[in-house]
This record gives structure tokens, sequence and C-alpha cells, in this order.
């Protein structure tokens, strides 16, 4: 009888195959995620303007950057814009959602009008909503000729709403993805709770709130995963709609890290914005996506 | 047979126009309807010499533009030639390497003779050596009246910027916005920075901007300023547009009284058939203090490995610089010629206007010329901030403006 | 001959251990099941065995060889899986075909090979078929079939027919239990059906723990229990216990209740006073009979349970519940008085402390 | 809106025989339908001003209202938008970019996916180790706004010596569209039953076997939906269009930019919304084939995990 000990071969080799395969995952995460922000936060320590220089300055452009008051404005904006987004996308792509479970008919008609906007890129979408929004041109000018002589609706050149003006465009080209990966989780929800549900008599409502809510939970990280991330890279849209105006009334943090590396070419001071953003990123994300991610090994 | 022949005969006619043909692709951002006329006599002149102009235009201005721009050079794929406006903008591609040097060529074909003022060639100059050509010179200083406005708010056109303050209630009443400012943000800073010399006088400008002096800044000639900037920001109040040459057709059309914009407007009236001293007018130095800015636009020639394209790049530079071109680009884009000895004859008035202030030596130097870009930054954030906020004070503004001229370098 | 063995075998996931160097010597053409509650760690040394888990530490040698290290494919094994895992694109041919087609078999030697499983498995008319057009019973048969075509000496069972109903279940039991007698290669059957288990194998691996409790032929498993655990765990309805002491001489007693242990064999002495369970199976339990016990008593019956043939009759011995499995015909009714009576001979008796039999 | 759906049923338990009542114009329809054909003209407007105005000649937008249709239907702003709208000197329109961005998409969509895909399937059934450390740095990756990374990027391709070239561009694609194609394709094996994997390994299939044979003929939905999202993204795309490649390859939609911020005078409305018509075209075509295994493959892809 064979009783010879084989010894545990080098970990390294064990599944050669898959680690060769991720090659391309690990270089895009190690080089361009990790090794592009390591470079943008050292950089953010230097005085860098057009091309990037190591002369280090301390932490100059960041109390620059705070004492700012459009980059402190930009923050505001974009928690408005990202708390408002967040609440509106997931209520409106949720309740959708649930109209469209309703077995009804024309559902696949209905679900695509809502997803088509899902299509066109931000530039289209601002431009369009730029358009629909001119109090020239769109809804203020068309129902003041119906008459309605005081009407107005003038978001996109009214510091005060502007950010409404936005969300507007971006909830039009967003919530359609949304409502899609909404119902698809609800498909998933297994028939006979709501049978069990009725026979119950839980108020219809109750039940999606307290029962089919919680079932979808991977739905909602996922979901969670795009509109967040979308918010936090916000660019476009307002560079299409308002290029950030009137004032700074639009501005966002994307657009002050793009303007000051490139149009004004003080690196240093772009750099110095993103590695706020990122900081950012990282204290919420991070913590969230590793419970998330980085639990899973024990399966199986 | 015949047939044979023909396709001979093709064949050499590209065989030698390939040989001697080079490809040069120039970047640059003008795409409006005069801009636009104009780099096409650039592209005329120089395919005219055999070689080919491959035209990279981008849309959306400099802010767009030039990023674009730097990382093509910095990325290592540069283009053939590309516009900046000229300053401080390349100067740090230049100290990197990445750019040629033009002294050879400038010192044989004499530039420093016939451009003026030299000056412009100073802002090319960087420890010496040339690196750049300047093809035009332009002003910021006008203010652009529309006839029309004035005539249909009952009010005649006014001579200075203080009658045109006063004209403004009549403009209004007429539903007709006084001043037409654009939303990007160089449309604001540059109407305060033509203020400054036109109010406060040109040694106040100076102080501020060449010599960075915080005092004149915080000081009562630039408070007028502001007060004036105050005036200017409740006039345009009802502009709802961004480009400036939408600004500008307003006050073609005679929706809007006027515009302080530079002299590259005058390509917007002409390209809209409209004629000077009939259908609009021209203030220089908005009437009241006639001196002008010489700033401009150059286009710089990153080093390229190909050697054909290196000898094109000379041909490149000395067509932009010969009198015929400078003449008809100039024309066309609403500018002054760089160089001295060139006849104008086919000026219109405001050009004329222009070309005897520079003759007169009335200058002062352009803000951007004096500034990087990131000091031009803030201010444009500081002027989008108080022309779109009536409850911002002049008195606040000023207070961040001094700040920002005293952390400028 | 030894066709598997697993020697020092553990496995931990993090810091959760869940095979503690275990042990296992299955022979050529023994058919072993692995009996366990969830959780108890069968699967996890199952899928070792196959390779689809690595071990942390220890080795598996099959058919003399050592695997420890090995791929699935290279270790002479076919495997069922409770889900059949049937390639869904496939055809019932294409899913018996694959593994032989990984490796390189010439074409007429897969043909040959599918034709004889899909003859011992009555499945060809279903060659042709995708899984999904198959029933249950038909996919498990050619989840079988994929094992056999490979024509390995060792055969992995996953629960295979937890996923089948009871008449089925019972069907496929049958039929595996036939393959094996034709086949007689070694197959290691992973269950939680103790039934299974009983009619199945040759020996049994009850598993708690990440631990074999015991590894022995079903009889002797059913009739010597080696701990508390396999007593209570192996049996349907299960095992009564009484928990008492050893009194002096050899009696268990508990609260007023005393049993003569004289004919019972035991494991290792107990010493007197010694805190003990006292097990016996309900159907050595006799009730009424009229013969003489050596341990008899007279109680009330509480509760009737009728389940076809038998009957489960819940009586009252001292404070302990005690349940007699009778003939259904002989059924007492709730509140009568009966005798009943069993041969300690046929107990099992554990210390309380370590659950070790006595 | 609960009470009026539960309301709907009663009539099934009071009439236990015969066919169950139809009432079309019931509370809980009219409700139902109303409001989803108000949602519907929200989201259609916008699309039908584009449709409206394209067809105007800019007399008509001058002076008419934007939702008004057309008085004098003129296909003159799409032909001027595709052929002859100039920037600069280029006078081509969006033809120009049209193959341009025909030439990037496909092999960026092709290779994005490709790669995403085995990322999600190494992730979700080998899961080596340290192999959620990579995966959570790429989600965390895909909220760092594009801006940010311009730079490092252009480092990066000059050092490969391929900046400027449709290999920079494509991989660049590839880069970006990873985290969340990732994710998707992860979900998505993850829910595939494990057994099957078992099975194929004990079948002998190695880790490129189990992909191609097992893995990869089931995932067709999941793959529709990386496609569509990599399709709308990289045909949509403007800055890395614009930022890392040349004139000549410049996509449509940098194109659609120029010819939208090319002010001649008066913009021309709807010369720029048939740019913006035909720049969303392909996007929207397939959209509009595949919508139906979209749903299906993101009902895969996100809602187990």
């Amino acid at each position: 009888m064979a009783t010879e000990i084989s010894k545990r071969p080098n970990s390294l080799f064990r599944n050669l195959n898959a680690k060769i395969a991720s090659i391309p995952m690990i270089l895009t995460a190690l080089v361009v995620f990790v090794g592009g922000t390591v470079w943008t936060v050292v950089y953010s320590f230097t005085n860098s303007r057009l091309l990037p220089r190591l002369q280090f300055v301390g932490l100059d452009q960041y109390e620059r950057l705070w004492s700012t008051p459009r980059w402190l404005a930009s923050i505001e904006n974009l928690m408005i814009y990202g708390v408002l987004s967040l609440i509106f996308s997931l209520t409106i792509g949720f309740v959708l959602a649930a109209l469209l479970d309703q077995k009804i008919r024309f559902e696949s008609a209905f679900r695509t009008i809502i997803l088509y906007p899902f299509a066109l890129s931000f530039i289209v979408t601002g431009l369009v909503w730029q358009w629909l929004l001119n109090p020239d041109f769109g809804v203020q000018h068309f129902v003041r000729g119906l008459g309605w002589e005081s009407f107005t609706f003038n978001p996109l050149y009214d510091q005060s709403i502007v950010i409404y003006g936005i969300l507007i465009a971006a909830l039009w080209q967003g919530t359609g993805l949304v409502m899609c990966l909404m119902l698809a989780g609800l498909r998933g929800i297994d028939e006979d709770i709501w049978k069990a549900a009725r026979i119950d008599g839980i108020p219809m409502w109750k039940t999606y709130l307290f029962i089919v809510i919680p079932m979808m939970r991977p739905v909602f990280v996922t979901t969670l995963v795009i509109i967040a991330s979308g918010i936090v890279r916000v660019y476009d849209l307002v560079v299409a709609q308002t290029s950030g105006g009137p004032g700074h009334a639009s501005e966002v943090p994307a657009k002050y890290v793009y303007d000051y590396m490139f149009s004004a070419q003080n690196l240093g001071q772009g750099f110095a914005a993103s590695t706020m953003m990122l900081l950012t990123v990282l204290i919420v994300v991070v913590p969230w996506a590793y419970l998330e991610f980085g639990g899973r090994n024990k399966r199986g | 047979m015949r047939l044979r022949f023909l396709a001979a005969a093709l064949a050499s006619v590209s065989f030698t126009s390939l040989a001697s043909a080079t490809d040069l692709e120039v970047t640059h951002w003008w795409t409006s309807g005069g801009e636009a006329a104009a780099v096409a006599e650039f592209a005329k002149a120089f395919d005219a010499t055999g070689n080919k102009w491959v035209d990279g235009a981008i849309a959306g201005g400099g802010n767009t533009a030039r990023p674009v721009f730097i990382s093509r050079i910095t990325g290592g794929d540069p283009m053939a030639a590309t516009q900046f406006n000229h300053g401080r903008q390349a100067e740090e591609l230049v100290q990197a390497g990445l750019m040629r040097d033009f002294t050879e060529l400038a010192e044989k074909e004499g530039w420093k003779n016939f451009v003026r003022p030299v000056s412009l060639l100073d802002g090319c100059t960087v420890d010496g050596k040339i690196y750049c050509v300047p093809i035009n010179i332009h002003s910021w200083q006008w203010l652009w009246l529309s006839h029309k406005a004035f005539a249909d708010a009952g009010v005649p056109v006014p001579k200075n910027w203080d009658e045109f303050v006063a004209a403004a209630p009549a403009l209004e009443k007429a539903g007709i916005v006084p001043l037409a400012i654009g939303g990007q943000p160089w449309q604001r800073t540059g109407a305060f920075n033509v203020l400054i010399p036109a109010i406060a006088g040109k040694e106040t400008f100076l102080k501020v901007y060449q010599d960075k002096d915080e005092a004149v800044a915080a000081g009562p000639e630039i408070a007028k300023v502001f007060k004036a900037a105050d005036d200017a920001r409740r006039m345009a109040a009802n502009s709802n547009v961004q480009d400036w040459n939408q600004a500008t057709n307003l006050v073609i059309t005679g929706k809007a009284g006027g515009q302080i914009m530079g002299d590259w407007a005058q390509g917007e009236f002409q390209v809209a058939g409209q004629v000077a001293g009939k259908d609009y007018s021209c203030l220089p130095g908005l009437g009241v203090n006639e001196l002008i800015s010489v700033g401009g636009d150059a286009f710089y020639f990153p080093k390229l490995k190909d050697e054909e394209k290196t000898k094109a790049q000379e041909t490149l530079a000395s067509v932009m610089l010969s009198a015929p071109t400078q003449v008809a680009f100039n024309l066309k884009k609403g500018s002054v010629p760089v160089r001295g000895d060139v006849d104008l004859a086919a000026a219109n008035d405001c050009m004329k206007k222009g070309l005897d202030i520079l003759a007169k030596g009335n200058t002062i130097p352009d803000p951007p010329r004096l500034n990087t870009e990131d000091t031009n930054n803030q201010l444009n954030d500081l002027f989008v901030e108080f022309f779109a906020t009536p409850s911002m004070t002049p008195e606040d503004a000023q207070k961040r403006y001094a700040d920002i001229i005293a952390k400028a370098d | 001959m030894t066709s598997v063995l697993v020697k020092d075998l553990s496995l931990n996931f993090g810091a959760v251990e869940v095979l503690k160097k275990l042990n296992l010597d299955v022979q050529q053409g023994e058919f072993v099941v692995l009996l366990g509650p969830s959780g108890c760690g069968k699967s996890t040394l199952l899928n070792c065995i196959a390779g689809l888990l690595d071990v942390s530490t220890g080795q598996i040698f099959i058919n003399g060889k050592n695997v420890t290290w090995e791929e699935p494919k290279d270790r002479g094994i076919g495997m069922v899986f409770q889900s059949y895992a049937l390639y869904p694109q496939m055809t019932v041919e294409g899913n018996l075909s694959f593994g032989l087609k990984n490796a390189r078999l010439p074409k007429d030697e897969i043909a040959k090979r599918i034709a004889r499983a899909a003859e011992i498995l009555q499945i060809e008319p279903l060659l042709q078929r995708k899984p999904a057009a198959l029933s249950g019973g038909q996919r498990q048969r050619v989840a079988i079939g994929r094992a056999l075509v490979r024509d390995v000496d060792v055969f992995l069972f996953d629960e295979p027919l937890s996923n089948l109903d009871a008449k089925l279940r019972a069907e496929l039991r049958v039929e595996i239990k036939r393959l094996h007698q034709q086949l007689a290669n070694t197959m290691i059957y992973v269950t939680h059906d103790q039934i299974e288990a009983m009619t199945l194998a040759d020996r049994i691996a009850v598993m708690r723990g990440g631990l074999i409790q015991q590894f022995d032929s079903p009889q002797a498993i059913y009739n010597k229990p080696v701990n508390r655990f396999v007593a209570g765990f192996i049996g349907s309805p299960g095992m009564n216990f009484l928990e008492g002491s050893i009194a002096a001489g050899s009696t268990f007693s508990a609260d007023g209740v005393d049993i003569p242990l004289a004919r019972y064999e035991f494991a290792r002495q107990p010493a007197a006073g010694q805190a003990v369970g006292f097990g016996i199976r309900p159907e050595h339990v006799a009730l009424n009979s009229g013969a003489d016990w050596p341990f008899s008593a007279r109680v009330k019956v509480d509760v009737v349970e009728p389940m076809g043939s038998d009957t489960l009759v819940w009586t009252k011995l001292g404070s302990h519940n005690l349940a007699v499995r009778v003939p259904t015909e002989r059924m007492p009714a709730s509140g009568d008085m009966v005798d009943i009576g069993f041969d300690p001979m046929r107990a099992s008796i554990f210390d309380s402390g370590d659950g070790g039999r006595l | 809106m609960a009470d009026a759906v539960l309301t709907s049923h009663p009539a099934a338990g009071v009439e236990p025989f015969g066919p169950k009542p139809r009432r079309v114009f019931s509370r809980r329809n009219i409700f139902l339908y109303g409001t989803l054909i108000i949602v519907s003209l929200y989201y259609l407007l916008p699309l039908y001003v584009m449709i409206v105005t394209s067809l105007k000649g800019m007399p008509e937008i001058r002076f008419g209202n934007v939702f008004a249709p057309p008085l004098e239907i003129t296909f003159e702003p799409w032909v001027k938008a595709w052929s002859t709208a100039c920037t600069g000197l280029n006078c081509e329109g969006l033809s120009r970019g049209f193959w341009n961005s025909v030439r990037i998409t496909v092999p960026s969509v092709i290779v994005s996916i490709a790669i995403a895909s085995i990322n999600g399937y190494a992730l979700a059934n080998w899961r080596f180790k340290g192999a959620n450390i990579f995966f959570t740095i790429l989600i965390v990756g895909a909220f760092i706004p594009y801006q940010v990374m311009i730079y490092p990027i252009v480092i990066i391709l000059r050092e490969m010596g391929i900046y400027g070239t449709l290999t920079g561009l494509v991989l660049v694609h590839t880069i970006f569209g990873m985290p969340i194609n990732t994710l998707l394709f992860r979900n998505y094996f993850a829910s595939v039953p494990e057994e099957l994997f078992k099975a194929a390994r004990v079948d002998g299939a190695g880790f490129w076997g189990i992909y191609f044979r097992i893995m990869l003929p089931m995932s067709l939905p999941i793959f529709v939906v990386a496609m569509i999202i990599q399709v709308t993204g990289i045909w949509n795309d403007f800055l890395f269009g614009v930022v890392y490649t040349r004139p000549e390859t410049y996509p449509m939609t940098v194109q659609l930019n120029n010819i939208v911020n090319s002010v001649q005078g008066v913009k021309e409305y709807n010369v720029n919304m048939a740019a913006t018509l035909l720049t969303g075209l392909v996007p929207l075509i397939v959209y509009f084939i595949s919508g139906k295994l979209f749903v299906r493959g993101i009902a895969a892809g996100a809602v187990k995990g």
C-alpha cells in the first residue's frame, strides 16, 4: 500500500490558468486604479502647473482648495444633487417597476419608452433638455403661449433651482435602467410571498415596503453601485446643460478637477481636488465593498 | 493604348505630388463663421506651396481644445502645429523640450524687422529663443453697439460707456437687453479687464496685472471699476446666451444694445453683411480711454521625428507670417496683422481705428499674457459668481479680487 | 485491497475547522455511505476525495496512488450530484461524451461506452434530448450515466436522490444497489437519509463535527452504536434514553426504576455510581407479550401513533418518556394500563460524560 | 393604491362559476394606465421635440413653439448634419465620424466584454486567493471620475507606445468598462449552480474548457446586457475619443460636439437635433433589437449576487 507523502504544491501555481486569465484585471486594478491614484495623490503635494513635476509644496494646494468658494459650492451642489438623485431614481425606478409588474398590457412598450433614453449620451441629454428648458423656446414659452402669461419655469437660468433642471435631465436618462433592474428584482421574488401576504391581509404597499424590498437587497446593491458611481462622476451633463452656471450654482467637483487640471493648467490644484474626491469615495465605498464582495470567499 | 498613356501620366503626377507634398496636421479651436473663413486662408496659402493642410479643429473653445493638444504633445503623438494664445500657456511645454525652436528661421527671415509691436515676439521667447509664430493682434477693448436696437428704443447711439449706461433703461423699456454677455466665464472676466483701463486708466491696469500690486487692486480706482462692473451686471441680467458669438448675434439682430467683446466680433458682423458706422458702431476703449491691448494667437510647432514634416513646419511658419497671408487671414478674422509693413487698404472703419491707436502706441499688454492660466481661471471663477449673484456686493468682490492678485505669480 | 484511503485529513475555511484529522479506509468494491446531519462535513469530505476542494493537511490515496494534489479528472473517479448538474445546452449524448472528449478518447470508443451506459441505465431513447426535456428520475439516470462512461474504479455520489420524490427515490435506490452488484466497483455515497444508508451500504461512516464517529457495517451501527450520538442518530423512531446511574452490583437505576444488567455485555466496565444513559430501541421493547423478560413494568399509555404497519405507543417509565413499537393489530388505546418488558442485552449504555459506549 | 388593487379581486370570490368578469375601467386600471401614460409622455417628449425640430426650417423654429408639428417638413437639416455641416475647414458633417465610431466600437466592445466575462468567471468560480481584493479595487475604481485618470493614462499609453492608436483607445475602453461588467458577469456566473462547475471539473474540463464549453453557451442574456452597456457607453463616449485619438479617427460624438458647438451666427437647432438623433441612432437600434434580452439578462446579472 502506498503511503508516500505528497507535498502541497506551490500555491502560486494552483489554478494557474485562472490566475493567468485574471492578469488583465490585476494589472488594471494595480497599475491603472491603484497606480493612477497613488500618482495623483503624490502630485497633489506639488506645485505642478501644465506638466507634472516633483516640487513639493506640502499642503498648499489643499489649503487653497478649501478656501476656494467654487470648490465649496461644487461640494454642496454634488451633495444636494447626489441625495436627490439617489432618492428619486430609486423611488421612481421602483414605483415604475412595481407598476409594470402588475401584469399589465403593453408592458414591453412602456418598458421600451422608459428605457430608451439610456441609449443616449449625457451630452445629447444635456442638449435636449437645455433646449426644452430654454425660456425663450421651451416649456415656459409654450405655456405662456397658451395664455398663462405669468408662468415661469426657468430652471437653467435661476441659481436657486438650476440643480433641479439638471436633475430632470439626469432622471430622464437614468431611471429607465433603474426601473429595469428593479423589475428584474421583482420578477425574482417568489410568487408565494404574494399569496402569503394576501392571506395575511397585509396591504400591498406594506408588502412591498417590508417584505419585497428587503428581499431585493442584491438588486439594490447593484443599482446603488451604478447610480452612485454615476453621481460622483457627473460632468458631461452639467457641461452640456449649464457649464456650471448660473454663477457656481451647478458646478460639480469633477468639473472643478477638469478645469483646474487642463484649462487653468494647474495640475497640482486639480490633483488635490481629485484626491479629495477619491478620499471621500474610499471612505464610503471601501468598507462597504469589502463587506459586500470580500467576505464571499468561504462559500461552498 | 491611349488608356495606358493616361494611366502612366496619372501615375507620374501622383508620384511627383507624393514626393513633394507633406501633410501637416494643424490643430486649433477656430470654428465660428468668421474664424473658419480666416483659417481657410492659411490652408489655401499652405496648400499652394504643394503641401497639404490637414485641419484638426476642435469646437468648444480653448478650454475644450487645449487639454487635447497638451495630452497629445505629452503623450508622444504630436500634431505638426497648434494654436495657443500666446503668452504663458505653452511655457512649460517649451521648457520640457517638446516644442521646436524657430530662432534660426526667425533670424534668416528677419522677423524682428517686421513684426509690430516687437513685444509680440517676446511672448514667444523663452531663454532667448523663439518658439512660436504670432499671427495676429487681438484687442479686447471694444464696445459693439447695434444701431437698430437704439433706433428701436428711440435713443441716439451712445458715444461712450457712460452714455451707454444712461441709455440702458430706455433699451429695457423697449424689451431690448442693454448689454449682451455670454455665459462662458472668460467673457465676464474679459469684460471686467476691459473696464479697468477704460475706467481707471493704463497706470492702474499695469500696476495690478504687471506688478501684481495688491494695494492698488484693493484701492479706490479699482473700486470704481467694480462700480462699473455692477452696472454691467445689471444691464446684462437678461442675456440668456452661452457663446460669445450668440451674444454678438443678439447685437447684430438688434435684440441687445451692445456687447463688450474683442475685435474678433467684427468677423461676425462681416459674415452677417453689416457695415461699420451704418449698422453698428465700435468704441475702442469703451469710448473713454482710447487704447487697446495687444494679445493674440500664436502657432507652436511640436518637435517631430519625421524629417519631411519638420521641413514642412518651416514652410508653414513662413507662410503664416508672409505679407499676403497676413492680410488675407486678418481681414477675415477681424484682427490686426502682426506685420507693420502691410497695406491694409481693405480694412474697414473699425479696424482702421485699431490700426491708428496701434500706430500711436496706445497699447497695453493683454491680461492673459501677464497672468498664468491659473490666475485667469481664478478670476473667471470670481466674475462668474459676481455676474450671476446680484447679492454679491462690489466691495466683497473687490476683496476677493485683491486676494487673487496678491497670490498670483 | 484498499481502494480509497484518507489519512489525517484536515480542512479549514479560515478559522473554521470543517474536517479534523479524519481517516477513512475504503476497500476495493465496497459500498460506503457517509451519513450524518447537515453541516457534519460529509459532503466536504466527498469533495475533497473528488479533488474539488483543496485540503489543508493530510493525504488522499486512490488505488494506491497519492492523489492529494491531483486534478479531479486524474483521480479515476466519477461523480453524481444532488442537482444532477447536467449541462443544459448539451443533449444527453453530449453530456455523456463531454468528459470522454476532454480525455481525447477515440470516437468509436466513446460511442461504445455511451451505448453500454445507456443500455445499463435504459436511457437509449433519451440520447438526443436536452436535459430540460427530461423528468427528474431520467435526469438522475443520465447523471449516473455520466459517471458510468468514465469507466472508473470509484464512484462518488453526493446526495443523488434528495431531489426526487419518495417513490422515485425508492426505485432508484434499488437501481443503484443493482448497479453496484453488476459493476462491483467502489462507491462512496453521501446522504442524510438513514434508510438509504442502511439499505445500500456495506459499511456506514457516521459523521459529526468533521469527525467520523463510527465506521462499521449497518448492523453493527444499528445494534452496537459506539456513542450516544450515533445511537440517537440511527434508527427511526429514535432510541429511548433513560438518564440514571450504575447502582451497586450491576443494576441501572433511574428515579425509582431499576434495570438489572446481568445479561449486558459491557464494552468497558463502569464504576459504581457512574452517571450513565440507558438506551433501548422502541422495537426492542415488548408490549403485553406475556413472556418473561429480565425487566418488566406496568405502565399507562400516553399517546398512540399509528404509522401504518406499526404503531408507536408512548408511555412513561419513571419520569422518562418511553416509546414502544408494536404491530398495529395489537395497538392499545390511550389511557390503558399495559405491561412492557425488554432484554437489557439489546440495550446500549453510554457514559453521561463523554457519551462513549460502556 | 393598495386598496384599489385589492378590491379588484373580490369578484373572483363572489362568482366562483363562470368566466371572471373583466372590468376594463376599474379604478385600478384607470390609475395604473393613467400613471404610465403620463410617465411615458415625460419620457417621449424630448424625443418628439428632437424629431419635430429636426424636420423644421430655421424660420419656423424661431417663431413657432417647440411642440408644434412642422408646418413644412424638410429633410435638409438631416442632410446637412450628415454630410455638409462644418467644423473648421471640414465640411463633411457626421459621415466622417460614423465609420470611425464603428471602427472604435466594434473591437472595444468585443475586447472589453471578453475580458470582463473572463474576470467574472474567474472571480465567481475559481476564487483564487486575493482575487476579491482586486475585485474590490475594481469596484472602487468605478467611482473614480474619468477626468482624474486622463493624465496617468496618457503616461501609461505613452510608455506602452500606443498613444493615439486604435489599440490604445480600445485598451482605455476595456479598462473603464471593466468594473461594472465584471460585476455583472461575476453575479451571473455565481448564480450558475456550483455543481455544474464541479461536474465539469470531474469530467476533465479545465479553466478554459469550462468557460468555453459550459459557461459561455449558458450566458447569452448577460452577454446581451454587457453588449448594450458597452455599445452605448463606447459609442457615446466623447472624452476618451477626443483625448486619446487623432482627428482622422475622431468618433462621431466628437463631430457631434463640433457641429453643436461650432456656432456660425445663429444656433441651427434643427441641424443640431438631426445630428443628435443621427448620433444616437446606433445605440437606440441596438437597444430596440435586444431590449427583451436586456431585461432577462439584467435579471440574471443583478438579482443574484
